[in-house]
């Protein structure tokens, strides 16, 4: 028994009208990677927060180290010895690299705080890990993918016995996901333990050495990583099995008009890009974080400026400078960021579903309410969102159900041409399904779709042409009959 | 709950409240109220431009049902439907201070008050009267003028653009007989006059502060200052105090080593600094009124005209003007406050 | 849920303080449960209340105006510039002082939106500014409107109280604010000062113009202060140059009082309303009491704080989801 | 990068524009360039400077004051009041001015920080409540201080000028200046300043106590305003109740001249005092010039807004990474 680090047993926590824990169990060995998944909403990051102080449990044990912890604050825990990076990133983008690693110890030389030690110290440990970053840049500057590298440091800096990763690589490329792995390695040989969560279940048998299994806040299951396969725990997650279908084959016919094309187009991180779709037509894009993909798509959209090039609908050049201008000629488009961009979270349903049409919703000078009621209503139904009530506030609704109201909105504008970007981002795998399904409705009904996702498995399975993108520029372009995983990584990788 | 019908309640809105000047009228109102055994209330706005809640004052005044009113209104118009109303209704309404000037005919029983014209030109004619000062005048002349000045707080309430015009008046009156058609009026499109012959050699410069605020009458002081004048006159304990912080409490204008030594200034009511600046002969004397009499006169007024006696249109309460040679004559210190 | 709690607070609670604070008054005060009280409580805030309705809209959108007292008050000194000064006929005058404090609006609305300024610097500077042009055009003049009986007396009892002395300015602010309700919750310029409050960049990217809608939103906000300074008038008389700043905060107190949130994207008009009276009664009723103006700061203060506490405290949860 | 730029924008930018506004009145002002309005203009902006530094802390932790012009007055007044009325000997009426208003700041850091107010509002709170206070305390008299020469003097001697004219009040701003810039680069407490301010979660998650950090922010704000007080009584003399408030205004319109944001995170206290000076600079410069005061609101008003387009335009695409 010893070697037990952590065991937290029927750990409840209630938040008013959502019981997010209900009798959660956990148990981390010392030297062990341990994988933690479910569903979204299933209560991973829930239970991670009891654990670091964040929230305060209702009731159930947490032993460290065998003994019994009340921890109160994130301070205390790190205290303890567990440390935590949270699935959002959280740095202070004005601070510089090294201003954040130090956040809470910073080096001091009598009163006064120790710069030089400060950007010293965080240079090695970026060294250290392969990083090239300077650390006395503000981290608001950075990438991403590199502000989630300096989460990772700064984590590390503490040295915790107990590491929690919430996700951890969601925003990271093959390279510095290989690198934080080699960490994590290093970490488990020297007998630290490591709480590994992921929805990239390809990950587990990589990396971790047991899996826990949450669904609805209950504890499902510890499996041992090497004794299952991946549907076993996707079974586990959603309580059924799903199969995975991948595309062989487009079905798109050869004759299907171009509805929109794209010629030279050129701005922020977008250099000469040109593309064309067609009607009926999934056309993925791929490519690392990075590659440009959703600036070439806001650039289009008219979200950003575009410096110069050619947009083509049905046949007919187009003028794009505002969103405006798009969306009057069918094109909608679905932020990679749901809340920051998509959704006016703290709008009822209603008011979301014809925020891009109100117009069709005007009696005189007034605004039809009994009309839009009618309408959201019916959108609610045909795709299956789950909400108590149109007058429901989006915050309210799961991630997946937000994203669906996103589309109700593209639908009741009656776009022809819909950008989905990382649709499936941060949704679990049952309201994935249901947005795989409703694309494929939305196509043979032809409508024309453009998919930006960073899971290739889910470009290969939904597209019917697939277009590679690294560092702003088209590195290549195929049809889903030839495409491969290994095809589309060499193209995203390839510098032009 | 109503106070017993038998003690008349008599409120009184002033036109302001932080000034020892007011609280010196309160405490004459209030000995009043004690000899002619009636309740009074004082109460006045903030600043001397809070039109706004000197008229809701007055009409919550008004809502409970006083026997009488005085009243020292910011501004007579802002004032008029309220006079209206007290008029129909059988309320009294008695002015102090400066009063309420053009009120509509036969709204205002009597006035306590100072003329404050009457006092801007005594202050013009005590300045006038300093030999160095008439000296300056008679010897100006269009290629090296003079500058003789008046900083007021505002140009909105009555009672200081009395004392501004009545100063105004006067100066250009007795400049104008030692230097004919050489003397303009300038600052302040109110007083602006051009000189008679289009040459100026005494300027008589109105000057206006941003605000009601110390700070802003601090900045109009030295701007003053800084055009050199042989003369000014503060019309107001708010001008006097910004002159008073612009020369370091009065010190820099010592008769001796003072930085403006040879600067006249003449301030106007009293308190401490300013008492001070008189008695160290920094400023050269002030106009003072007699709030205590103010205050008293205006519910004795009241009381009278409640109890159906004819009273005076206008009570004047006089002025004095006071140098560190008279301040202590009992006449004079019975005027004054700290 | 949360926007139900929201609403069940303000249509409820807010009117319960209210109705308790006048309840107080009118046995604590004297004379305060009366006709002439009620009067008073109504005169005393119509100025503050346009005020209110118009900044409500620029807080449902994010964004704050802290010109509003400034612009009043610059808008009616002109108009009285050109009453007293120009001569100009009273009804052009009125519409003077509407298209000056609407033009404000229209600076602000431009700063805000296309020079994408934050509101709270640039309604600053307008503030300052509009407080100095308004003292440089009338010469640091105090101006007057006509009084009752005067030949253009009819001003006043149009706006302010019929000769038999019944304040008909209610009924303008009433109908104003019904106006306002409907052009909040009905209309497309509502719909969008809650889209842009709630999430601009959504709202952009659903094909809302924001930079036109948002200009709009401060420039009505203007209007209102247009409104405003007509009220102030005929209630005041008399308009000093440089003044105003300040009353920002009564019109801003009241729409916080009424439950609305500064960080935008939700707010009621009607909360607006009952925070202006809400400020009112206490006013008048502290008058009532003989407790000097002094007091009627510090209470404001008070209630300003205790309003938005007990809302945080019912919102907690809202809150928190939000974050 | 960007934040070199701005770095850049306040160390060279306002400084050029402080002297070239400088050189502009010493050219067609009457006697600007003098000992005189050199001594103007630095006794005229003591107390907002150190209002300025104070809330340069608040405001980088993204929150606003304002409550400083009432604190300062309310404190001040209560000094007042410590002298005046209960004769405490000087020394002791300061520490009091110095402590209301540490009071006063600590109370709004315990609004924003544990209650969690929105600081506009928490703050707006205070003012009133202050402005109130201070009145009520006072019986709203008029507070004075010793004057030069009397026995207390040494007071203004003290602060404000030496019996020889020179204006010692510099050496304290400048001093207290020097100190606030180490306390915010060089310790924790400035550290976490600028981290708050940045992203308050991540601070908190980062195992920070935000609510003592932010506590003490405004309460070291409020620390300041005491200063503030303390300095105003040096040079006006007689502090009034009731007032102070638009004076924030004059506090906030400095630290945003000198290039720190509202929306927290960056800032810089050499920025502010050059704001300050700048404001002041115009104030003085525009009196030079024979024009009436109202022609500073103005000008003061156009400068904020012109110095923050130009810091916009400057940090254009900084702003767009941020949002
Ligand atoms: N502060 C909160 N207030 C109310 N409900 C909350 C709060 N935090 C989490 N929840 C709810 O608790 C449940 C568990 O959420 P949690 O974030 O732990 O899920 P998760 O497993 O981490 O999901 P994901 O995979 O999306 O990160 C969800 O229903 C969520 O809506
Ligand atoms: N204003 C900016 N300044 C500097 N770099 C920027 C700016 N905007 C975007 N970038 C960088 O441009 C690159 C492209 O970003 P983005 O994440 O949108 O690409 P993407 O291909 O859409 O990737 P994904 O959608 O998978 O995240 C990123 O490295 C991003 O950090
Ligand atoms: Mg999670
Ligand atoms: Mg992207």
């Amino acid at each position: 028994m010893t070697d037990v680090l952590l065991q937290m047993t029927d750990i409840q926590k209630s938040f008013p009208g959502v019981h997010a824990l209900d009798n959660a169990c956990l148990e981390v060995k010392k030297g062990e990677v341990h994988g933690l998944v479910g569903e979204n909403g299933a209560g991973k990051s829930t239970l991670m927060k009891i654990l670091t102080g964040i929230y305060k449990r209702d009731s159930g044990s947490i032993k460290f180290r065998g003994k019994e912890i009340h921890v109160n604050n994130t301070r205390e825990s790190q205290q303890l010895g567990i440390g935590i990076i949270h699935q959002e990133i959280n740095l202070m983008p004005h601070l510089t690299v090294a201003e954040n690693i130090f956040i809470g110890k910073e080096p001091m030389k009598g009163l006064f705080l120790d710069k030089k030690k400060a950007n010293d110290d965080a240079k090695k440990m970026l060294n250290a890990l392969n990083i090239d970053i300077d650390p006395a840049i503000p981290t608001g500057q950075l990438t991403v993918a590199k502000q989630q590298m300096v989460e990772i440091v700064k984590a590390l800096s503490y040295d915790s016995e107990l590491l929690v990763m919430d996700e951890p690589t969601s925003s990271l490329t093959e390279n510095e996901i290989e690198e934080l792995f080699k960490i994590i390695r290093n970490l488990k040989a020297r007998g630290h333990g490591i709480i590994y969560i992921s929805h990239r279940l390809d990950e587990l048998p990589i990396i971790t050495d047991r899996v826990t299994v949450m669904r609805d806040g209950q504890y499902v299951g510890t499996v041992e990583t090497a004794k299952v396969t991946k549907s076993e725990i996707i079974s586990m997650m959603v309580g059924r099995t799903i199969y995975e279908e991948p595309k062989v084959k487009s079905t798109v016919p050869a004759d299907a008009p171009i509805v929109l094309e794209a010629r030279h187009l050129c701005g922020n991180n977008v250099k000469d890009v040109s593309f064309c779709l067609h009607k009926g037509e999934i056309l993925g894009f791929a490519g690392l974080i990075g590659a440009g993909r959703t600036e070439t798509m806001r650039a289009l959209f008219g979200a950003d400026p575009l410096d110069s090039g050619e947009i083509i609908v049905n046949a007919e050049p187009i003028t794009v400078k505002s969103p405006n201008d798009a969306i009057s000629h069918g094109i909608g488009y679905l932020s990679e960021d749901r809340k920051g961009f998509g959704l006016a979270i703290g709008l009822a349903v209603r008011d979301n579903s014809v925020m891009a049409n109100l117009d069709a919703f005007l009696k005189g000078p007034f605004t039809n309410d009994p009309k839009i009621d009618r309408t959201t209503i019916d959108y609610v139904e045909k795709i299956n969102i789950k909400t108590p009530s149109v007058s429901q506030l989006v915050v309210n609704l799961s991630g997946g159900n937000q994203q669906k109201i996103v589309v109700a909105k593209w639908l009741i504008r009656n776009s022809d041409v819909l950008i989905f970007d990382e649709p499936t981002r941060g949704i679990d795998v049952g309201a994935k399904q249901e947005i795989y399904k409703l694309m494929n409705e939305l196509v043979a009904e032809g409508k024309s779709i453009i998919m930006i996702s960073s899971e290739l498995p889910e470009l290969l399975r939904m597209s019917d042409r697939i277009i590679v993108m690294c560092e702003g520029c088209i590195t290549g372009e195929m049809n889903i009959e030839d495409a491969t995983q290994e095809k589309i990584m060499t193209l995203a990788t390839s510098k032009m | 709950p109503a106070v017993a019908a038998d003690t008349p309640y008599i409120a009184m809105i002033s036109k302001g409240f932080q000034h020892k000047f007011w609280q010196t009228v309160q405490a004459g109102a209030q000995a009043a109220a004690e000899k002619y055994g009636v309740k009074i209330t004082f109460d006045g706005p903030p600043s001397e431009s809070d039109i706004s809640v000197q008229v809701d004052m007055l009409n919550a005044a008004m809502a409970n049902n006083p026997a009488a009113l005085c009243l020292a209104a910011l501004d007579t118009e802002s004032v008029t439907e309220q006079l209206n109303t007290c008029k129909e209704k059988g309320i009294p309404v008695i002015g102090f201070d400066s009063g309420v000037p053009n009120a509509p005919e036969g709204s205002i029983i009597s006035t306590a008050s100072t003329d404050n014209e009457a006092a801007g030109a005594l202050a013009a004619d005590q300045m006038a009267g300093i030999e160095k000062v008439m000296a300056a005048i008679t010897g100006a002349t269009k290629d090296a003028p003079i500058v003789l000045s008046v900083i007021s707080q505002d140009a909105t309430s009555a009672s200081i653009t009395g004392r501004t015009t009545g100063f105004v008046n006067r100066m250009y009156e007795i400049c104008n007989e030692k230097q004919p058609g050489l003397v303009a009026v300038t600052g302040h499109d109110k007083w602006k006059k051009a000189s008679e012959s289009g040459d100026v050699a005494i300027e008589i410069l109105v000057s206006i502060a941003a605000s009601t605020s110390v700070t802003d009458c601090q900045t109009a002081a030295q701007a003053v200052i800084q055009r050199g004048p042989v003369g000014i006159f503060c019309t107001n304990s708010g001008s006097v105090d910004g002159m008073l912080s612009a020369t370091a409490d009065g010190s820099d204008l010592d008769r001796e080593k003072g930085r403006y030594k040879d600067l006249v200034v003449i301030g106007f009511d009293s308190g401490a600094t300013l008492l001070n600046a008189v008695r160290n002969q920094w400023f050269h004397g002030a106009v003072t009124q007699d709030p205590y009499m103010i205050g008293f006169y205006a519910v004795e007024l009241a009381v009278k005209t409640l109890n159906g006696e004819k009273v005076d249109p206008i009570v004047d309460t006089g002025c004095q003007y006071y140098t560190y040679q008279n301040m202590d004559d009992p006449a004079i210190a019975a005027l004054l406050y700290e | 849920m949360e926007k139900n709690k929201k609403f069940n607070f303000t249509k409820i609670l807010a009117p319960i303080v209210l109705v308790l604070l006048y309840l107080f008054f009118s046995i604590f005060g004297r004379n305060f449960f009366s006709d002439d009280y009620l009067i008073n409580i109504l005169d005393g805030s119509y100025y503050i209340g346009f005020m209110a309705i118009g900044v409500t809209f620029v807080i449902i959108t994010g964004g704050i105006d802290l010109s509003l007292g400034t612009t009043m008050m610059c808008a009616a000194l002109l108009g009285g510039a050109a009453f007293n000064i120009w001569h100009w006929p009273m009804i052009w005058c009125l519409l003077l002082v509407v298209f000056v404090a609407t033009a404000i609006g229209f600076l602000n609305g431009v700063l805000v939106a296309y020079l994408n300024l934050p509101p709270f610097i640039a309604t600053l500077g307008t503030q300052m500014m509009g407080m100095g042009f308004g003292a440089i055009l009338t010469r640091v003049q105090t101006m007057r409107y006509p009084t009752f009986g005067t030949p253009e007396g009819w001003f006043k009892n149009f706006f302010y109280k019929t000769t038999a002395g019944f304040p008909v300015g209610i009924f303008w602010l009433f109908g104003f604010f019904l106006i306002a309700l409907i052009l909040l919750s009905k209309t497309k310029f509502g719909r969008y000062t809650f889209a842009i409050g709630s999430n601009r960049e959504a709202a952009r990217l659903s094909g809302i113009k924001i930079n036109p809608w948002l200009t709009g939103v401060y420039t009505f906000c203007g209007f209102c202060c247009g409104l405003a300074g007509i009220f102030y008038a005929a209630v005041y008389t008399s308009i000093i140059p440089s003044t105003g700043n300040g009353m920002e905060l009564l019109g801003i107190a009241g729409v916080v009082i009424g439950g609305t949130s500064m960080a935008g994207g939700t707010g009621t008009l009607v909360g607006t309303l009952i925070g202006v009276y809400i400020m009112s009664v206490l006013k008048q009723g502290l008058m009532s009491m003989g407790l000097q103006s002094h007091w009627q700061t510090f209470f404001t203060g008070v209630v300003v704080i205790g309003a938005v506490l007990l809302d945080q405290y019912r919102l907690k949860q809202g809150a928190k989801v939000k974050k």
